[in-house]
């Protein structure tokens, strides 16, 4: 069947994985639903294959396929995956316990789930060798040491004896891929490695994973949505979308000139690739001035205790935002970066009221505005929106897309109960969602389709000033553009206010004229955007821009 | 030859032991095996013999009762003397604590006269003392001990005089006896301990029968009587002196009402209730005492149930709201079945009976107070002296008011003091068929039907019986086989 | 998304119906037929539940009565589907209570936090230490005896198992972004509270308020000796099952039927447990 | 270690609820219609008697001046005296403490040993018979009455068997593994059940999370990642209901302690209550509420010891 198409595909070296159309369908409540239609590609050995797609197209399937990790609710309906001849499929229980781990390893999207929470992280990594290579615990304790140390962790003979939750995520990634390459496998799959991980970490995992690759002979599969990342570790790329490939390639071939397209889109979309928005039209007249903050400071108490009240025991105090100040007139933007933890959506908060500041003030036209929500008239509130960080926990997952969005409408008045379902489609088709999904409750929906929700939420009441607190991170980056497209269509057309908080620069690079660089609460660094970004002072700003650049260099070269 | 000890189930907890301060089933039980009296009662309580005391004089005004005393000693080997029955009788007639003085108030004085001879003094002539002085609350009790060791002490630790002497109590759980071997009855007792244990689950000490756990459960629920019987162990029904009756508030509308009173105990069909609720093992009730008691009027009919006599009699009472409220002791199901059986007969009359089950100690709070319409109750009588009895259910002028029914009808409290001071037996016959007479038609209570004791021994038990008085009077002689 | 879904599911309804566990539809339906056997009873038996008749007092079951007739002669089936009524209802308020007043407290607790909830804690820590029974017999002595007073006992003690668990889901989901979101658009604490957070938080005491449902008739029926539960002579299965107790050698179907009815209704409860965990947790 | 930091913290937090406990325990039962001193009479002894006595034990006195005497003792370590058993309330409970604990602790063990037993072989074999058996049964049991389960043992074990003795506590501790364990089967049988259920689905929850799929992905076989990952994992909800399981048996043991006549604290305290024994209810209540904190407390050590991230 596939066999020419995939011999056709191997360009020289040993072929070591060969997935032959294979089919997946998984049952559910609904009744079936399939998650791969006929799949193929092959994996050569030495080579390092990136697997591309938007959410939901089966890339975590096809690579836990590989190692017959398969869902109790999945059937396999067709296919073959071929190691070294043998089909995984096929193999017995026994079988697979040795190939597992010791041929294949895997890991995985989510470092913090992924590690046992009650288990000392050396043993985590150890338990494979003292299963699969007959090490004593202790000698397994040594060698996991020297392998955590070979993860370029900092004491590791330390750090071997924490448990995860005491490491940062950086860390953990680092101890999962130290566990997965225990037993020496000759293949490493891994699964979105860095998508929940800090740009800078990002990187340094990449070239960590670059350099054991290299020293270790090893055969990889990436699988990422992040074609930047794809472009600078592979060799070749599958593109898949609905279940199946799209296209297969060598990654320069398949970036510069792609043939399918879904791909086309899909590079089209790559923020990094994005030229920025035209915002031309302010720069001469010198608008009025929307939003300022000066000095804002924001602490937080840790929950005071009964006894501790009686005792007059002081609380525990953590400074999130430390003296930040930042301006910005009518229908400007503002784009905050940082690392994870500097305080951006604490700010966000402090801005719309759920956090009050120690110090500092904040003026909407020119006017200082209360500092507690509750204190301010309804008609202010309306004034400033947030879309919140994470989708999944943005949405009472209790109500229907409808009844979140009829809420604030019914709360401010803001229409009468029969232009209600107007404005729903209204806003629905604001976000490039279709209308049925209204009835649908929140739990429903993708993760993309819930941030885009949020975003019609907080659009709901009209606001002149919006907060995005990384409303891009859960979508696909084809959705991320047409979402940014509309940032950037609202803000002309009607004067919105925009504060943009990211850890993607090219999205804000796109979007912002102004960027703030946030660290340990404080603003390091603040300017418009080009400036910053071509003269960047700050050691973390640089590590940002390093992060971005990998495709658009290459595409600049291919160009 | 393995120790011979005899371990008795009963459903309440002993809770002292000292014989002056209880009136409850327990006690009463444990006092009898560990104390002896003055005069000691005959298997059916019929009569009174010789126990400590050999004889006994009364002068001819009937006012001063001499006791002679025989050689006897106390489980500690001490002797027991005249000084020490004056001190039992002394302390259980003035002493304030004590539980049961009430029978006693005509004793003016106990004294020794010399070490083997007690003098009694009465304040008027009292026929039933006699009998009276073999009660339980009469145990004799060592002085010296009692002084030495203190009230609160000796109940817990009690020096006997009876059959068993004290070995052992665990509140809530047992009270071990062992064999007196001081005891003034040469050879006896057979037994060489006791256990007396608290069982409170009525299945539960049926199982501990049948595994041989017990050999003796006191209080079989009826239901299981047959079975047992019918297993091998000794099951039947006891006589005793209890009444089981409704007790109604004489104070409170509407059993202020005679002919409401009437109705209701007209539209009661006694034999009904007394077969279902008893199996067959009670006798349905004619007379406000049991005829376990002396003078009991055989004559007097059961009335019998007459529904339209019934509805006639509440209507003639005029009573416009004909319905009162039940109380019944929450946990007792004979109780419970009574109370409905009740309610069913007199709603066909055309009265509303509305149960309520109450805890028990609010029932009790609510008989005292007189806070209450009626209630499901019954009573039993220590003696077969009917005086006793009266003096609790049907006396007005008493402590607890007619059994707090508050039911007070002057001539019957003259009757029950003439009755009292009789010696003649045709004569107190004569009265006590009257006062019985006048309490059925007055409808003082609502007598209902008379149970016996049920209880259960295993075959081993040899020569065992609880008496009216709940006592096992034959205890030094029982054995087992 | 890129997933088809296949089967007939076109239908609003039918794919609603397919998406139910089968457990929640099971167990609504054995609860559902107890309701109806409770409301038709009239219609299925001639026997007057509370009609004694001495002459047949401890039939066994056969002919004249299907499940035997008791120690007053009362037919068993009768007061059976009679007693459902009283249980059924007991289930009902015995939880109510109970749910509303923990309910509350946990809420407020949970979602203010800080001195409100050290306070309410204490409350709750006294009320978990304290003996059932003293407030129980208190309570009885106060009120009388009766379904009142076991209800507002079960209140007063029981609250605390619904404060404990809606205040540990308030406690995280005061801080969840949805909440917040809501509070950003000025919504006012007790909006938020109880379209937000209460729905949310409500999940576990849902699941746990069938088995609780099922031990508040079988506490009735032990509670009994305190004169708790409904007043004789109203049928009632747990009251049923302490009559038959000294029956169980003699006459065993006195106590087994409303035993077994018992059963069967916490099945029925404990599989909508079941199914509404199932429906709740993972949501589709 | 800062994580046990609560150690100490807990005493600070138990005095105003102990006090809350005593105080709310002293005015309920006294406000109770009932006089203990008529029931310690009884119904035959004299108005004068009952006051008398009443005196003695200062029952005259208004509650709060008796609540200040009670605490005031109680601080000397004297809890007053029992005045239907007319001696120290100390020795009353003291003697029914062990019995109870015993049972308490015996039960529990058999119920940990019956649950893990059920919810492993369950989760094990997840969605067939066995554990549709163990689900069923565990669904079908919560309505069982614990008294009907006792006496079914007892007419099996005892009576057509002779397995078991019917009743009985021995002062030794081995003799009372034999003689405790029918109602320690009664505590696991009502118990059980609920552990079951709770741990079973924990432990199908835990199967299917991340890390175990990690696990398998490393080859690790499914009894080893059972055994060392998702069995430690799945404990802590279920230590937790175990918890509020005891705090229910402790003074909840009474039907139990009925059934087989083990002479325990349930039965002194239901006792206690239905005679108004004021200072018995108000020192047990103390002394079970006393029960609780310290479960709640082993619980909080257990948590922590099993879950590193966690801090109280
Ligand atoms: N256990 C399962 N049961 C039912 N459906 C499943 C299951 N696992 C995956 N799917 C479905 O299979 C499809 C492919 O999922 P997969 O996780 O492979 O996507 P992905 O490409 O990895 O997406 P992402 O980029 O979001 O990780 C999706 O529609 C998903 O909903
Ligand atoms: N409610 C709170 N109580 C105590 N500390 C808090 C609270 N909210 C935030 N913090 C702390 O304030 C600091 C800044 O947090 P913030 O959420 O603003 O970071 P961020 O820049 O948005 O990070 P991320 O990129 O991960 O979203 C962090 O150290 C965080 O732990
Ligand atoms: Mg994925
Ligand atoms: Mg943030």
């Amino acid at each position: 069947m596939t066999d020419k198409a995939g011999a056709t595909e191997t360009n020289g070296g040993e072929e070591l994985v060969k997935v032959e159309n294979l089919a997946i369908d998984f049952a559910t409540q609904y009744g079936s639903v399939t998650a791969l239609k006929g799949v193929s590609f092959s994996l050569n050995r030495g080579e390092a294959l990136g697997i591309v797609g938007e959410s939901g197209s089966g890339k975590t399937v096809a690579c836990r396929a590989l190692l017959k990790l398969i869902a109790g609710n999945a059937t396999v309906r067709s296919g073959r995956i071929l190691v070294e001849g043998t089909d995984v499929l096929g193999m017995s229980e026994a079988e697979l316990l040795r190939f597992r781990g010791e041929t294949a390893a895997m890991i995985f999207q989510n470092p913090s789930t992924h590690l046992d929470p009650i288990m000392p992280v050396w043993r985590q990594v150890g338990e494979g060798m003292v299963l699969h290579q007959g090490l004593s615990w202790s000698q397994a304790k040594l060698k996991a040491v020297e392998l955590l140390r070979d993860m370029q962790i900092t004491d590791p003979a330390r750090r071997a004896g924490a448990y995860p939750h005491e490491l940062s995520g950086g860390m953990r990634q680092r101890v999962m891929i130290a566990a997965a390459l225990a037993c020496e496998p000759d293949i490493l799959i891994a699964d979105e490695p860095t998508t929940a991980l800090d740009v800078t970490v990002q990187a340094q995992i990449l070239a960590l994973l670059r350099r054991i690759r290299r020293e270790r002979q090893l055969s990889l599969i990436l699988v990422s949505h992040d074609l930047g990342v794809i472009a600078e570790m592979c060799d070749r790329v599958v593109v898949m979308k609905d279940g199946a490939v799209m296209e297969t390639g060598p990654v320069e071939q398949i970036l510069t000139s792609p043939r399918n397209d879904y791909t086309k889109r899909l590079i089209a979309s790559q923020p990094s690739l994005m030229k920025p928005a035209v915002r031309k039209t302010d720069v001469t007249a010198k608008p009025a001035l929307r939003l300022a903050v000066e000095g804002l400071k924001v602490e937080f108490r840790s929950a005071q205790s009964l006894t501790g009240w009686v005792m007059r025991r002081p609380a525990h105090v953590v400074t999130a935002v430390d003296g930040v100040s930042f301006t910005l007139p009518r229908g400007g933007s503002l784009g905050i970066v940082g690392e994870s933890g500097s305080g951006k959506s604490t700010i966000a908060r402090s801005l719309i009221g759920l956090a009050a500041p120690q110090a500092g003030r904040i003026l909407v036209d020119g006017k200082p505005i209360e500092r507690l929500l509750r204190e301010r008239p309804p008609a202010e509130q309306r004034k400033m929106q947030m879309v919140f960080q994470d989708p999944f926990l943005s949405l009472n997952p209790a109500m229907t897309v409808a009844a979140t969005l009829a809420e604030p409408l019914r709360q401010h008045r803001l229409c009468s109960d029969r232009e209600i379902p107007e404005r729903l489609a209204d806003l629905m088709a604001k976000v490039e969602l279709p209308k049925n999904l209204l009835e649908r409750r929140t739990t429903q929906l993708s993760g993309g389709q819930r941030q885009r929700v949020g975003i019609a939420r907080a659009l709901a009441l009209e606001p002149e000033i919006l907060i995005a607190d990384e409303v891009t991170s859960a979508l696909d980056v084809t959705i991320q553009a047409q979402i940014l497209g509309l940032f950037e269509r609202l803000r002309r057309e009607m004067g919105l206010t925009l504060i943009l908080i990211s850890h993607d620069l090219a999205v804000v690079r796109y979007l912002c004229e102004q960027v703030a660089v946030m660290r340990q609460g404080k603003l390091v660094e603040y300017g418009a955007t080009e400036q910053v970004l071509s003269h960047p002072r700050e050691d973390y700003t640089k590590a940002l821009l390093a992060a971005i650049p990998l495709l658009s260099r290459r595409s600049d070269a291919a160009e | 030859a393995d120790a011979k000890i005899l371990r008795m189930g009963y459903g309440s907890d002993v809770l002292t032991l000292d014989p002056i301060k209880t009136v409850y089933g327990s006690d009463i039980m444990i006092q009898g095996l560990m104390f002896a009296r003055l005069l000691q009662a005959n298997a059916d309580r019929s009569e009174v013999g010789p126990g400590l005391a050999e004889k006994w004089d009364i002068s001819d005004d009937g006012l001063v009762y001499t006791f002679y005393l025989r050689d006897a000693k106390f489980a500690d080997g001490s002797p027991i003397t005249a000084e020490d029955v004056a001190f039992s009788y002394t302390r259980m007639r003035f002493q304030k604590d004590s539980a049961y003085a009430a029978p006693f108030q005509p004793l003016k004085e106990a004294k020794a006269k010399d070490a083997k001879t007690v003098v009694m003094t009465l304040d008027r002539k009292f026929t039933p003392f006699l009998t009276l002085t073999e009660i339980w609350n009469t145990g004799i009790v060592p002085k010296a001990a009692v002084e030495k060791m203190g009230d609160d002490a000796f109940a817990k630790a009690p020096v006997t005089s009876g059959p068993f002497k004290f070995v052992d109590w665990k509140p809530g759980d047992r009270v071990v006896l062992a064999k007196n071997e001081h005891y003034y009855r040469q050879g006896l007792p057979h037994l060489d301990g006791i256990e007396f244990r608290y069982v409170p689950d009525d299945n539960t000490r049926i199982s501990m029968l049948q595994a041989g756990e017990l050999d003796v459960n006191i209080g079989v629920p009826i239901a299981r009587l047959a079975e047992l019987k019918a297993a091998g162990f000794r099951a039947d029904p006891e006589t005793s002196s209890v009444t089981y009756e409704l007790l109604i508030n004489h104070s409170k509308a509407p059993f202020d009402n005679l002919k409401f009173r009437q109705a209701v105990s007209h539209g009661i069909d006694r034999k009904a209730i007394c077969d279902t609720v008893t199996l067959g093992t009670g006798t349905p009730a004619n007379s406000i005492f049991s005829p376990a008691l002396n003078y009991f009027d055989k004559s007097l009919p059961v009335i019998q149930r007459d529904v339209a006599k019934a509805k006639a009699l509440l209507a003639e009472s005029g009573v416009s709201d004909a319905s009162f409220e039940l109380m019944v002791a929450a946990g007792t199901s004979d109780d419970e079945k009574t109370a409905v059986l009740i309610q069913a007969q007199l709603a066909e009359v055309g009265i509303t009976a509305n149960v309520a089950k109450v805890d028990p100690t609010s029932v009790w709070t609510r008989l005292i107070d007189g806070d209450y319409q009626s209630q499901i109750n019954w009573w039993y009588n220590e003696t077969r002296d009917p005086d006793n009895a009266l003096r609790w259910c049907a006396w007005g002028a008493g402590d607890n008011k007619s059994y707090y029914t508050r039911y007070n009808n002057d001539e019957v409290n003259k009757l029950i003091e003439e009755g009292a001071g009789e010696v003649e037996g045709d004569k107190r016959g004569a009265i006590y068929a009257k006062i019985q007479q006048i309490t059925v038609d007055e409808v003082a209570q609502v007598a209902l039907y008379y149970p016996a004791w049920l209880n259960a021994y295993s075959p081993k038990v040899k020569d065992l019986i609880l008496n009216i008085g709940l006592q096992f009077s034959e205890i030094d002689q029982t054995d087992l086989v | 998304m890129s997933a088809t879904i296949a089967g007939p599911s076109q239908n609003r309804l039918a794919r609603l119906w397919a998406s139910l566990p089968t457990t929640l539809v099971v167990g609504v339906a054995l609860t559902l037929i107890w309701v109806f056997l409770a409301l038709a009873a009239p219609l299925l038996t001639e026997y007057d539940p509370i009609k004694v008749d001495v002459l047949n007092i401890l039939q066994p079951p056969g002919e004249a009565h299907w499940l035997g007739s008791d120690a007053l002669g009362r037919d068993i089936f009768s007061r059976l589907l009679h007693g459902a009524r009283a249980d059924l209802m007991m289930a009902f308020f015995g939880v109510v209570g109970p749910i509303i007043l923990g309910t509350i407290i946990g809420l407020l607790g949970g979602y203010f936090g800080g001195r409100i909830d050290s306070v309410l804690m204490r409350i709750f820590e006294i009320t978990v230490s304290f003996p059932y029974f003293v407030l129980v017999i208190a309570i009885v002595a106060v009120l009388g005896s009766g379904l009142r007073s076991y209800f507002i006992s079960l209140t007063l003690v029981n609250w605390v198992t619904y404060a404990r668990l809606v205040r540990s889901e308030a406690l995280v989901l005061r801080n969840a972004d949805f909440v917040l979101a809501a509070r950003s658009m000025g919504f006012s604490h007790v909006r938020t509270m109880l379209f937000h957070v209460l729905p949310n938080a409500m999940i576990p005491s849902a699941v746990f308020v069938m088995t609780d449902a099922v031990l508040t008739i079988v506490l009735g029926s032990s509670l009994g000796f305190l004169g708790l539960g409904v007043q004789p002579p109203t049928p009632e299965w747990g009251a049923m099952i302490a009559e038959g107790a000294n029956y169980l050698t003699t006459a065993w179907w006195i106590a087994f039927f409303p035993g077994l009815a018992i059963c069967i209704l916490a099945l029925g409860l404990s599989l909508i447990a079941d199914g509404l965990a199932r429906l709740l947790n993972t949501g589709p | 270690m800062d994580r046990f930091a609560f150690l100490l913290k807990r005493p600070v937090q138990l005095i105003p609820v102990i006090i809350g406990i005593s105080l709310i325990t002293f005015i309920l039962i006294q406000m109770t219609p009932g006089d203990p001193v008529r029931i310690m009479l009884g119904p035959k002894a004299s108005q004068d008697a009952v006051d008398f006595i009443r005196a003695r034990y200062g029952l005259d006195q208004p509650i709060l001046v008796q609540y200040f005497y009670f605490v005031l003792n109680a601080l000397r370590g004297d809890f007053g005296q029992s005045i239907i058993y007319r001696s120290p309330v100390g020795r009353v409970i003291l003697d029914r403490i062990e019995p109870t604990l015993y049972l308490i602790l015996y039960g529990l063990a058999l119920s940990v040993a019956f649950t893990l037993a059920l919810a492993t072989a369950a989760a094990r074999s997840r969605g067939r018979w066995l554990d549709q058996v163990v689900r069923l049964v565990c669904v079908g049991s919560v309505g069982i009455p614990s008294y009907f389960v006792g006496l079914m043992l007892i007419l099996g074990f005892c009576l057509k068997f002779k397995l078991f003795p019917v009743s009985g506590y021995s002062p030794n501790f081995f003799d009372n593994l034999y003689h405790l364990f029918l109602p320690a089967l009664t505590i696991a049988i009502s118990v059980t059940p609920i552990l079951t259920r709770n741990l079973r689905a924990t432990f199908i929850q835990q199967m299917d999370a991340d890390y175990a799929t990690a696990g398998r992905s490393k080859g690790l076989s499914e009894g080893y990642i059972f055994s060392r990952h998702v069995f430690w994992n799945s404990l802590l909800p279920t230590v937790n209901l175990m918890g509020v399981v005891v705090s229910f048996l402790i003074g909840g043991t009474v039907v139990i302690e009925n059934v087989f006549n083990i002479p325990g604290m349930g039965q002194a305290l239901i006792r206690g209550v239905l005679t108004r024994d004021y200072f018995v209810v108000q020192a047990m209540t103390l002394v079970l509420a006393f029960g609780i904190v310290i479960t709640n407390f082993i619980v909080d050590v257990v948590t922590v010891l099993l879950d590193p991230r966690v801090k109280l």
